[in-house]
């Protein structure tokens, strides 16, 4: 089989999970987008594995410990999802903005040389 | 014998060292500010009669090197600086008794007695130091206590700009000065004084004009010389026992000694020599007038020294080494005989002005006497001391010839007149003071008000010399053979200070001539003051010191204020508006990467797998094309 | 054996059509307005990985895939969906109000991927059957608990480790009880 | 092995599981109708037909054919429709891979046979989920929740169970592990068989674990909305489950086509046998067991059935390694 198949098939899925992480507003579709990623990335050390005619079962093995962690990483994230859910009553990520930069406008008083000094003298 | 000296310098500094740790403790202040200066004084007379005429006697320890010099701390014994040494501990000892009862009861009188010791110690450091950075020390640590001692009243107005006044002004000269060290030991490969005259001897400066001048403005600073000579007036605002220490033994003097000291550098050129000598005339001329028309006996005093520093740096000038040292030394005993009777005067009176004295010589016997004496050695009354100090060097002046021709006939003149007017302001401060109506007369007929006992006694140790030191002149050219010659070498030929007899006549009648006048003018009104009606409308110029200090406002502290205003201006107006300006810009990049701050998650990672993408794009990109 | 583009075996073509299957419905993953449509379509892409998983001879992989994913992860995931109440039919807030960046992200980085990978990939061929045997469940297995026993352990930390975090986060806190108290 | 003889060959087996498929529910069933009516003294099941009520699954299959198909107005139709398949098809995918007999009387001979079934059978929790997300009726989803949670509960027990089997038998593949048994097996796995059958009436949602169907507090769960023929795929992946559910229990804990006598020759027979008799039992467990709560069910799940799984595999590991 030529290379090129599996690979480019795992570099689409990942552009295509890449662009749910990005384009999704819902916790948990961005969770799905992520496990699109992680495929992604499984099918290609699947592939790599055959393709570089792996000896040690790397490429397999990995791929087992990352569904095992993808499975942990779901319930986790499932999990803070449900709280997140349960505390705002939304899984939209869009709302999720209490980190945010309050931005309120520099006064011209805060600049001037009187108000420095008085900053420095404190 | 050097090892004395170098614990002749270093008990003072002890002293200062135990009376400044005791802190406010006064019980053993007195023990420690005398004791060792006593010592001192002592170790430097043994100096001084161990010396005889033996030249110049080094004794240095190596410590170690420092850039391209060897350094070495020593001490340098020659027959000037042993006499010089004698004259500063003597007066020290009387300054430091004086000041037990003058000062004894202030708070204060710790600090002030351990700075007074201190003072002594660097100027012992200066007077015997092997070395010219040894002896620059000494002479800024002067400075310092000088400085300290001067705004001793802080608490007083006029104290403190008179001690920033003081130290300004001798600083602006101290920094030439120290390039002038700098020139001689770099040019002498060596800061050792027997190095560096050796060098001199031997013709390896290169331009020594040009180090002299520099050396000269040291000198004009700490000698209260034309024009650096405006903080000594002001510097009495310092306790009285401080002029008479700084006036008649150290601060001043040490211009005089390194004058005498380096003579063959300044010998070397006519046009420092002329350059001093017009500088003395200038100064003696108008500190006499300046003196002639204070009315604070303190600032009489002041300028008259000013003036006989003139007189010495005049002798200096003329190449009569000997002469103007031999003026130092007398000066030294009758100014701080006249400072410290002063200083009696006015603490029993409770004031500096003259008007408020009068007729207190019957109240202050002692005080009068002692003051009469130094008046008259001033005023160069044969046969006081002053006498002879002067008319040896006015006699210099007269035969000087070679190149000390023209500043001799510089000095002359002008020395001539000095005397004259020396003679008058003497005579108009002893009237002034001891003789007339006491001005509001409460006290008229009372008993005496002496001092005590410490402040006496050494009014009458220093009225001994004042009087007497004119012997030395009878020993023709022995004082001469004692002090070396310029070099600091033993058995020069020395100069006699014998009184040449055209000079001395001259100057006699200018003495009787103006103390006549000033006599005449007080015999008619003995309340009123003679410089009064002498002088007329020029009078508040002479009060005022010639306006020196307005030009030099105008010339040097407006220029500065207004170039510190412009700096000031620059400052907060071009260089802060930089500094806000990159406070605003970064405020307001802040501000619009806050904008950026969404909190949603999603942009973030937008954002960072955009630039991981844009990179990965160029590094495939890069690693395809080459 | 001489290989091309323009001779496929049928194996490639097999693969090739999964391939297809698994790219149109990871599409619809990231694009349906439908949260539940788009689980039900990621279990299609899982079901058509492990399918590609088993064309490519890691069996065991495969069956894993099928029983992690499609038999415990989709069903968390619809679990979820409908304890945050996804509604039926079309949710309009689903995707972020301005796509562009995120479908630039993505083009660039597929264009920038496949670039790569067919440069660096286009003279290379494998034979999956010809490789060394490590699907089946002996082989794989055997290699696991021979070179890769210390992540194997580790790994089972960090499933308790996530199983108590699970638990810690799904804890109503004492707080909440006395709030709803 | 020529190409075309192999491919005849696997068409011919699935074709015969198919069938299998078919019927055998269909049977079980009819044992249900019958059992239930004797045991609870109902007279309706034995009227059709006249002997016996013979007639009776015929006359439920034409009921159910004749009804209307009716998808619920606010339902999403498409997943509404599809959700009777995905319950449906992986327990026929299961039925593939499990043997029936000494040999090659198997569907496929898996290398990971075990590993296939219960994964399939993992895929087909989504056709509850799927039904009570779509009826757009909040009994429904209820009903959907609880199964969900349900199944994912039991899931691990059955796993963790059929794991100590495996690890007896040394291999994944079902004809591999009836290979290897031995009649010691049956005490030896006893309480693993136990786990295994209980947590597989729990996947099945089949009574006493039932919960997510109880009639009495959410009508019918997931299956509310559903009538006609849809809901009788529902009933039909119920039975295939049980059916599945029986063969992988005999399979992996009864020793399979082993029987006394006659193995080889009669072994599809003591297969069959074995099956029916759990079936039987599962039948007999819905007639006699009132049904558990939710906190039961998921009480039971977690601190009797793991451990008491965890042990047989420990127990498993003990005596494979003595």
């Amino acid at each position: 089989m030529h290379a090129v198949y599996p690979l480019v098939l795992g570099a689409l899925l990942f552009a295509i999970g890449l662009y749910g992480v990005l384009a999704r507003r819902n916790a948990i579709a961005v969770l799905m987008a992520i496990e699109l990623l992680l495929n992604a990335v499984t099918l290609n050390l699947v592939s790599f594995s055959a393709i570089l005619r792996d000896r040690y079962g790397m490429g397999q093995i990995f791929t087992l410990f990352i569904i095992t962690i993808a499975a942990a990483e779901t319930g986790l994230g499932l999990a803070i999802v449900l709280l997140v859910y349960r505390q705002r009553a939304t899984a939209d990520l869009g709302e999720q903005r209490a980190l945010a930069e309050p931005v309120e406008p520099v006064t011209a008083d805060e600049l001037s040389p009187r108000n420095v000094e008085a900053e420095v003298a404190r | 014998m050097n090892l004395l000296a170098l614990i002749a310098s270093l008990l003072p500094a002890l002293g200062a060292a135990v009376t400044a740790a005791g802190g406010r403790d006064l019980r053993h202040v007195k023990f420690w500010s005398t004791a060792p200066v006593g010592a001192a004084l002592l170790l430097t007379l043994l100096v001084a009669i161990d010396h005889g005429s033996g030249g110049a006697s080094v004794h240095t320890y190596s410590i170690g090197t420092a850039g391209a010099f060897h350094v070495e701390i020593g001490t340098r014994v020659t027959g000037l600086s042993a006499i010089i040494a004698v004259l500063v501990a003597g007066v020290a000892i009387c300054v430091q008794v004086f000041s037990t009862t003058y000062l004894g009861g202030e708070p204060r009188y710790p600090s002030y007695a351990a700075l007074i010791s201190l003072f002594t110690a660097a100027m012992l450091t200066v007077v015997y130091s092997a070395d010219l950075v040894v002896l620059l020390v000494g002479w800024e640590i002067m400075g310092a206590c000088s400085y300290f001692l001067i705004g001793h009243y802080w608490e007083k107005p006029e104290a403190r700009p008179a001690s920033i006044k003081a130290f300004l002004m001798t600083k602006a000269g101290d920094v030439p000065f120290l390039f002038g060290i700098i020139a001689l030991g770099v040019q002498a490969h060596s800061f050792q004084i027997n190095a560096v005259l050796a060098a001199t001897g031997q013709d390896r400066l290169h331009h020594p004009a040009w180090i002299a001048f520099l050396l000269l403005c040291g000198v004009l600073g700490k000698s209260a010389q034309f024009p650096l000579h405006s903080w000594l007036p002001d510097a009495m605002a310092g306790p009285t026992p401080i002029s008479a220490l700084i006036h008649a033994a150290t601060m001043v003097a040490a211009g005089i000694y390194v004058v005498a000291l380096l003579y063959p550098v300044f010998a070397l050129c006519q046009a420092v020599l002329i350059v001093m000598a017009i500088i003395a005339a200038i100064t003696m001329t108008g500190a006499a007038l300046c003196a002639f028309a204070q009315t604070d006996i303190k600032k009489i005093l002041a300028y008259s020294t000013v003036s006989q520093l003139a007189y010495m740096l005049g002798g200096l000038a003329v190449g009569g080494r000997s002469q103007a040292i031999y003026l130092l030394l007398v000066h030294g005993a009758f100014k701080a005989l006249l400072f410290l009777a002063a200083g009696v005067v006015i603490h029993r009176v409770g004031s500096n002005e003259l008007s408020a004295m009068g007729g207190l010589r019957y109240r202050m016997p002692v005080a009068y006497t002692t003051m009469t004496i130094g008046l008259l050695a001033l005023a160069g009354i044969p046969p006081f001391s002053g006498f002879f100090g002067k008319e040896a060097v006015l006699g210099a002046a007269y035969n000087a010839t070679g190149e000390f021709a023209a500043p001799g006939r510089i000095v002359l003149i002008f020395g001539l007149i000095t005397a004259g007017l020396t003679a008058a302001y003497s005579l108009r401060l002893w009237l002034g003071v001891f003789h007339g109506p006491f001005p509001d007369a409460p006290h008229e007929h009372e008993a005496t008000v002496e001092a005590p006992q410490p402040e006496l006694i050494p009014l009458i140790l220093l009225a001994v010399p004042a009087a007497l030191l004119g012997i030395v002149v009878l020993f023709g050219s022995g004082f001469s053979n004692y002090l070396g010659g310029w070099y600091g070498e033993a058995g020069a030929a020395g100069a006699d200070l014998w009184p040449g007899g055209l000079t001395t006549l001259l100057s006699l009648l200018f003495v009787l001539g103006f103390g006549g006048l000033v006599f005449l003018a007080w015999r008619r009104d003995e309340g009123a003051d003679p410089a009064r009606a002498l002088l007329g409308p020029v009078r508040p110029a002479l009060v005022n010191g010639f306006y020196f200090d307005r030009l030099i406002d105008a010339a040097v502290v407006r220029p500065t204020r207004a170039a510190a205003r412009l700096v000031g201006f620059l400052d907060a107006n071009v260089i802060d508006a930089y500094v806000r300006g990159s406070g605003t810009g970064a405020r307001g990049l802040g501000t619009v990467l806050r904008r950026l701050q969404t909190g949603s998650v999603q942009f973030y990672l937008t954002c960072l797998f955009l630039g991981v993408v844009i990179m990965a794009a160029v590094y495939a990109y890069v690693g395809t094309v080459s | 054996m001489s290989h091309g583009y323009l001779s496929p075996t049928g194996l490639e073509i097999a693969f090739v059509l999964i391939g297809l299957v698994t790219l149109g419905s990871g599409l619809l993953v990231v694009t349906v307005k439908n949260l539940v449509h788009a689980a039900l379509w990621l279990l299609v892409c899982m079901g058509s990985i492990a399918v590609e998983y088993l064309l490519l001879t890691a069996e065991l992989l495969a069956w894993i895939q099928v029983l992690i994913y499609a038999g415990a992860i989709i069903v968390l995931f619809l679990f979820g969906l409908m304890l945050t109440r996804a509604p039926i039919g079309p949710t309009e807030e689903l995707n972020v109000r301005h796509r562009w960046p995120a479908l630039i992200v993505g083009l660039g980085a597929a264009g920038t991927l496949v670039t790569v990978i067919v440069q660096a990939y286009q003279h290379t061929w494998f034979d999956p059957r010809g490789a060394v045997p490590l699907g089946s469940g002996e082989a794989l297995g055997t290699q696991l608990f021979k070179y890769w026993v210390l992540p194997f352990e580790v790994l089972s930390v960090l499933l308790l480790a996530a199983l108590v975090g699970a638990i810690v986060l799904s804890r109503r806190g004492r707080d909440t009880e006395e709030a709803e108290a | 092995m020529s190409s075309l003889t192999w491919w005849l060959e696997v068409g011919l087996r699935i074709v015969v599981v198919f069938l299998g498929f078919m019927v055998i529910p269909l049977v079980v069933g009819q044992m249900e109708h019958k059992a239930m009516a004797h045991m609870q003294g109902r007279l309706g099941p034995m009227e059709a037909g006249g002997f016996h009520g013979w007639a009776q699954l015929v006359a439920d299959g034409v009921k159910f054919a004749q009804k209307e198909a009716v998808v619920p107005a606010a339902a999403d139709r498409r997943v509404f429709q599809a959700a009777p398949a995905v319950a449906l098809i992986p327990y026929l995918l299961a039925l593939i891979v499990i043997p029936i007999g000494p040999g090659t009387q198997v569907g496929v001979d898996l290398d990971l046979g075990l590993f296939f079934a219960l994964a399939v059978m993992g895929i087909a929790v989504l056709g509850p989920l799927m039904a009570g997300w779509s009826s757009a009726n909040k009994y429904s989803l209820l009903g959907a929740l609880r199964s969900a949670a349900q199944l994912m509960a039991y899931e691990l027990p059955m796993l963790l169970s059929a794991v100590s089997v495996a690890m007896a038998a040394g291999t994944l593949s079902l004809p591999g592990i009836l290979g290897a048994w031995h009649w010691y097996w049956i005490p030896w796995q006893l309480v693993g068989g136990f786990v295994f059958f209980t947590a597989g009436l729990a996947e099945l949602q089949r009574p006493p674990f039932d919960m997510p169907v109880a009639d009495s507090e959410i009508i019918f769960g997931a299956y509310t909305e559903y009538t006609g023929l849809r809901f009788a795929l529902f009933l039909l992946a119920e039975y295939a489950g049980i059916v599945v559910l029986c063969l992988l229990t005999t399979v992996l804990f009864l020793g399979g086509w082993h029987g006394p006598v006659a193995d080889q020759q009669l072994g599809w027979l003591w297969t069959a046998i074995k099956t029916f008799a759990l079936a039987f039992v599962v039948i007999w467990l819905r007639v006699s067991y009132p049904r558990l709560r939710a906190d039961q069910l998921q009480k039971f799940a977690w601190t009797v059935l793991i451990p008491l799984a965890l042990f047989q595999l420990a127990l498993t590991g003990v005596v494979k390694v003595l």
